[in-house]
């Protein structure tokens, strides 16, 4: 590193700081690591959507005449296991967390950079281990239930242990941002200055850190049963299946909130810059994504009212669900308020920002519907909550995810993109998802169960809507894809600051030179200092 | 440990730096048994009598023995860690070196044991009990050998002089992770052995 | 001073053998747990992020023993 | 009303009052929000790179009051969504009990009077029943969208359900919970008929085609089994006290066990005692009940249920 005090004040721009893949793999950069994820998730998204369209496809017909039922039921656990292992729960964290936290904060790097590409390595790994798993899918669903899991005859060990060793690389990334967010903020870089991408980041974290390794368990002990006999959850040797259910949503629903939190982290830096405002009720934001966070853990019986748990457990867990919907609406209300009386522009991230506000409400408000005993009840395991789950996962993460990765595209790869193709590309996203999803809640509501490969004619005309719906989501998300990897090559270069933003990030040049700072930074204000004092 | 690029962050910082994130592993690895007790905790109630007889099977005295040589390996680990503050490199690859040599006594004992319980036609898929002893002491075991061969790194890396009282950390956190190797034992030993 | 320690801890695992007691078990190993936290570990001499992050996991744990256990055992089936 | 199935169950209009509460309550928010939104970006909209906006951070009563608001909301749909729940895990005394085994890929209806029914289900309009569930494999669930009634079957164990259709038809019966392959063809009929039809279709000629020994009713069969597999040796039908418990009243009497712990004796209580006798011993008796795994079926299991609910 002594080269680095001679380069000192010769501006190099990260991506060019060492070339060759072997140079990428073996990289230390939170920045390069970042791309790293982001490369890997968006291929992993684009997979995973495609097999989407394939279910929709078959689903356009009441028969199964496109594919075979076991093969509808092995894409569907496909896409479920791949979105949200390899997709949603490393996306935003791994990705824009990585590239985002030093910099915000006013940091070289983060804690530990090589455990840092120690968690990507994990990450490889456990795609290759699915790759292998793939020579004979499960067709569990994601969710893995037991007993069907234990009994199947599809490659549950391999699939289940993929899944094991991402969730360690889960863990290591959360773990290295809360050390990170503890020790590395710069001088003067306050808990209350703190972007709220950070606090949002930091509640992620803590969750990764906790609820992962009770899955990690949980799989292991599913591996246990296919392969050692061991009998937990299997009712013949006096286990419980519905004890897998517990295990598995002591994870899965934090993990729901792991996905969440850091796209309510991203609209919250992207409004304040668009609106130029000071983000209103800092306080309220940054702490509700704490309390989200520990409410989380409190809440995961709500995937299980119908399951034969005890109506004392359904009843408090009910009550609990209904807890964490405060703090998600005072987020919803702050946000809104942020825009009043604001100097609005409604450039791409600011579109993405105010259609996540829009759908993630819808996805919210029908929340209620199953947090709700009876009607659950009725709701459970209906397209309602296919319906529901896409609202706060596409509506809201992934929504959150193309808004950052069009904020913060000029400043990571150093070029601008066709903003008028962007603006189409939205369109077309927002239009095709709404019509894929919103029929499926009155399917929910009418009764057409999820996870069905054929269903009864009187769903045809909804299911067909959908279908056609996801056409045009599919060409929304492919013209963008394309739109921001042709700036790759033939984007104008990037002005440092063209959005105008207070955030430290910002202040360097686009890209980022590779140690970040020349200098750390002495930090005096808030982030949101917009607008005039009066 | 290049902790920083352009920008050395200082020793006492990096220190305590390493410390938090060990011990936010070892949280990690506290949940992660905690499925597992969990798991305890609901088929304990659920079939005290089986509990009850067969947690009889277990050799109680292999256990405690195991138990007092994993607590005087802690011992052993905590004068290690306080003798490379202070410099003493000798004392501390001693004390290292006991440390490996009693998670090898364990290793054999538990050897011994599983044996027994093989040879008795006893396995996991046996009874929930033993489906519990087998996971919670297999997984107990695979820590103790990960915790051996950190601290073999350890021992290594002392023995060439790496370590000294300014910079002792890794060791340090080695020692922490024994340390909770040790303390997943000191719960293990009576859910398991003594009360059944 | 960790000498008699760990003296004290393993007389008392000595002792509780043959104790069928699972609070007096729990409460020994837990005294035990403790003593190695606090000197062993050093926790003793940490800041308080450590001790938080060292409590917290506990908490959820026996959060999430707690609610499987009540959901286990208030199982209801009328009749 | 269209968007919501026929209400064909008493419950169905019960839960329907939730879904309407939840989806006026939310309106109300969605709507605020959207035009929020809409108005914002319109009235605010950028005019020129020099705008000065306001410095406002926040504003603690407004934050107060969108804290509280919906948090009142919420309580109230709480309650209100526990009292009607409370009311769907509640049969009534006057249930009729109907078996159900789901099995990969099969409903199978065992009905009180030794009838058994495949896929098609049959119900006494106005006349309350309960679904007494099992599962023979994997885990599936009884699901009628216009009776607004939904619960898994679990291997290894009871779950119940009620509810008293209310109009004459067919409705269709899905299994929610995936199961495999066939599990979007694990559908079933509900056929609903009117008292004189049912009445009709009991006394029909399709009787009893598969019960475990033909032609018996499960109470029959219970009563067989009583004798036969030995249980009459210790379980008096009168109240006296033999070996073990009497079987006469049962079904329903609260049990204090050897532990200290009390429980109400149900089914599923029954089945355990049957498999696993001493996991749980009632107090004053000794552990010595052998376990009948193996030879009992489930089936058997639950025609000595049926027998035993005959002696209360």
């Amino acid at each position: 590193m002594a080269n680095n005090t001679i380069a000192e004040h010769v501006y190099v721009p990260f991506l060019e700081e060492k070339k060759g893949i072997l140079s990428w793999l073996t990289t230390t950069d939170h920045k390069k690591i970042g791309i790293l994820y982001l490369v890997s998730v968006s291929f992993f998204f684009l997979i995973a959507g495609t097999i989407a369209l394939l279910m929709r496809f078959e689903l356009l017909t009441p028969e199964a005449d496109f594919v075979s039922p076991h093969v509808y039921n092995v894409l569907f656990t496909l896409h479920g296991s791949i979105m949200v292992f390899f997709f949603i729960v490393p996306g935003l964290a791994a990705s824009f967390g990585n590239f985002l936290i030093p910099l915000m904060i006013g940091a070289p790097d983060v804690a530990f950079p090589k455990l840092n590409i120690g968690s990507y390595w994990l990450y490889i790994l456990g795609t290759i281990i699915l790759l292998f798993a793939l020579l004979k899918p499960a067709d569990t669903g994601w969710t893995f239930y037991t007993p069907y899991s234990a009994n199947t005859d599809t490659d549950v060990v391999l699939m289940t242990f993929g899944v094991f060793v991402l969730g360690f690389s889960s863990i290591l990334t959360g773990l290295n941002f809360i050390v990170t967010i503890h020790k590395m903020r710069a001088p003067g870089m306050t808990w209350h200055r703190l972007p709220l991408f950070i606090w949002a980041s930091y509640a992620t974290a803590i969750l990764q850190l906790l609820a992962t390794p009770v899955v990690g368990i949980t799989l292991l002990l599913l591996i246990a049963e296919r392969t050692l006999g061991v009998g937990f959850f299997d009712p013949a040797k006096g286990g419980d299946p519905v004890l897998f259910q517990n295990f598995f949503w002591f994870y899965s629903h934090p993990a729901v909130y792991i996905m969440i939190i850091p796209a309510m982290g991203v609209i919250s830096e992207i409004i304040p810059v668009f609106a130029r405002k000071p983000i209103f009720g800092y306080k309220a934001i940054a702490y509700s994504s704490l309390g989200i966070a520990f409410i989380s853990f409190l809440v995961w019986a709500h995937h299980m009212f119908t399951s034969g748990i005890s109506e004392v457990a359904a009843t408090i867990f009910s009550f609990l669900t209904f807890l964490v919907a405060i703090p998600t609406a005072i987020k919803v209300f702050n946000w809104t308020a942020t825009l009043y009386k604001g100097s609005i522009q409604l450039q791409s991230p600011m579109l993405y920002a105010l259609g996540f506000i829009f759908l993630f409400t819808i996805g919210g408000l029908t929340g209620l519907f199953l947090g709700a005993l009876a009607a659950d009840i009725h709701l459970h395991d209906t397209y309602f909550v296919v319906a529901h789950m896409h609202y706060v996962m596409i509506g809201g993460t992934v929504m959150g995810f193309f808004g950052a990765l069009h904020f913060w595209y000029p400043k990571w790869f150093g070029k601008m993109f066709n903003e008028t193709v962007a603006k189409v590309a939205w369109f077309l996203i927002f239009v095709g998802f709404n019509v894929t999803f919103f029929p499926q809640f009155f399917l929910g509501v009418e009764g057409m169960p999820r996870r069905y490969a054929t269903y009864p004619q009187e769903f045809k005309s909804l299911m067909s809507l959908s279908t056609y719906g996801s056409w045009i989501l599919g060409v929304g998300i492919l013209i963008m894809t394309v739109n921001l990897i042709a700036a790759l090559f033939n984007g104008e270069k990037a002005p440092q600051n063209p959005y105008g933003s207070l955030s430290l990030e910002w202040q360097v040049p686009s890209p980022p030179p590779h140690e970040n700072f020349h200098e750390i930074p002495h930090v005096t204000d808030w982030t949101y200092g917009y607008g005039k004092k009066s | 440990m290049d902790h920083s690029h352009g920008h050395q962050m200082d020793p006492g910082e990096a220190y305590s730096t390493s410390k938090l994130g060990m011990w936010l592993f070892l949280g990690t690895e506290i949940m992660l048994f905690g499925g597992l007790f969990a798991a305890y905790a609901i088929f304990r109630s659920k079939y005290p009598e089986m509990f009850l007889e067969q947690h009889r099977e277990l050799n109680r005295e292999m256990g405690a023995i195991n138990t007092c040589i994993l607590i005087f390996s802690s011992m052993t680990m905590a004068i290690g860690v306080t003798a490379i503050q202070r410099g003493k490199q000798k004392l501390t690859s001693i004390m290292l070196l006991i440390t490996i040599l009693c998670g090898f006594a364990f290793a054999g004992v538990k050897y011994v044991e599983y044996g027994a319980k093989f040879s008795h036609h006893i396995y996991p898929d046996t009874s929930i009990f033993f489906s519990l002893y087998f996971m919670l002491t297999g997984l107990h075991m695979l820590h103790v050998f990960i915790g051996i061969a950190i601290l073999s790194t350890m021992l290594v890396l002392t023995m060439k002089g790496k370590f000294n009282q300014k910079y002792s950390t890794p060791v340090e956190l080695g020692g922490l992770y024994w340390h909770l190797v040790d303390l997943i034992w000191i719960y293990l030993f009576p859910l398991l052995y003594l009360i059944g | 001073m960790l000498m008699i320690l760990t003296a004290i801890t393993v007389s008392v695992s000595y002792v509780d053998v043959g104790i069928f007691n699972i609070i007096v078990a729990m409460s020994v190993a837990s005294v035990k747990a403790t003593l190695v936290a606090l000197f062993f570990m050093h926790l003793k001499f940490e800041d308080r992020i450590t001790w938080a992050f060292a409590i917290f996991p506990l908490v959820l744990l026996f959060l999430l023993i707690g609610m499987t256990i009540l959901d286990t055992f208030t199982r209801i089936f009328p009749v | 009303m269209t968007w919501i199935p026929e209400a064909a169950s008493n419950l169905a209009g019960k839960v329907d009052g939730v879904l309407w509460l939840i989806t006026l309550m939310s309106a109300v928010f969605f709507v605020l929000i959207t035009v929020l939104l809409v108005y914002f970006s319109i009235k605010y909209r950028r005019r020129s790179d020099d705008d000065e906006t306001p410095y406002i951070t926040g504003s603690e009563p407004l934050e107060i009051i969108w804290t509280v608001i919906p948090s009142i909301l919420l309580i109230v749909i709480f309650i209100y969504a526990y009292v009607v729940y409370k009311d769907m895990r509640t049969p009534p005394k006057d249930a009729v009990d109907i078996n159900v085994l789901g099995k990969q890929w099969v409903w199978e209806f065992n009905y009180y009077n030794g009838k058994k029914t495949l896929n098609e289900l049959y119900l006494k309009q106005n006349a309350p029943v309960r679904m007494v569930m099992r599962a023979d494999d994997v885990i599936h669930s009884f699901f009628v969208p216009q009776f607004r009634v939904k619960q898994d079957l679990l291997p290894g164990r009871y779950t119940q359900l009620w509810f008293t259709p209310i109009k004459v038809g067919t409705f269709d019966l899905f299994c929610a919970e995936y199961c495999g392959t066939g599990h979007s063809k694990m559908r079933a009929k509900v056929i609903v008929l009117s008292p004189e039809a049912y009445d009709i279709w009991e006394n029909g000629a399709q009787a009893g085609e598969g019960s475990a020994v033909a032609g018996l009713t499960p109470v029959e069969l219970g009563e067989k089994l009583y004798k036969e597999k030995g249980c009459n040796a210790c379980h008096s039908l009168d109240g006296t006290v033999v070996v073990g418990p009497s079987f006469k009243g049962i079904i329903g009497r609260s049990e204090e066990f050897t532990d200290g712990s009390s429980h109400t004796a149900d089914e599923n209580y029954i089945r355990q005692s049957i498999l696993e006798p001493q996991s749980q011993v009632v107090k004053g008796f000794p552990p010595v009940m052998p376990s009948f795994k193996g030879i009992l079926s489930d089936d058997d299991i639950s025609a000595l249920i049926a027998y035993m609910k005959t002696l209360n």
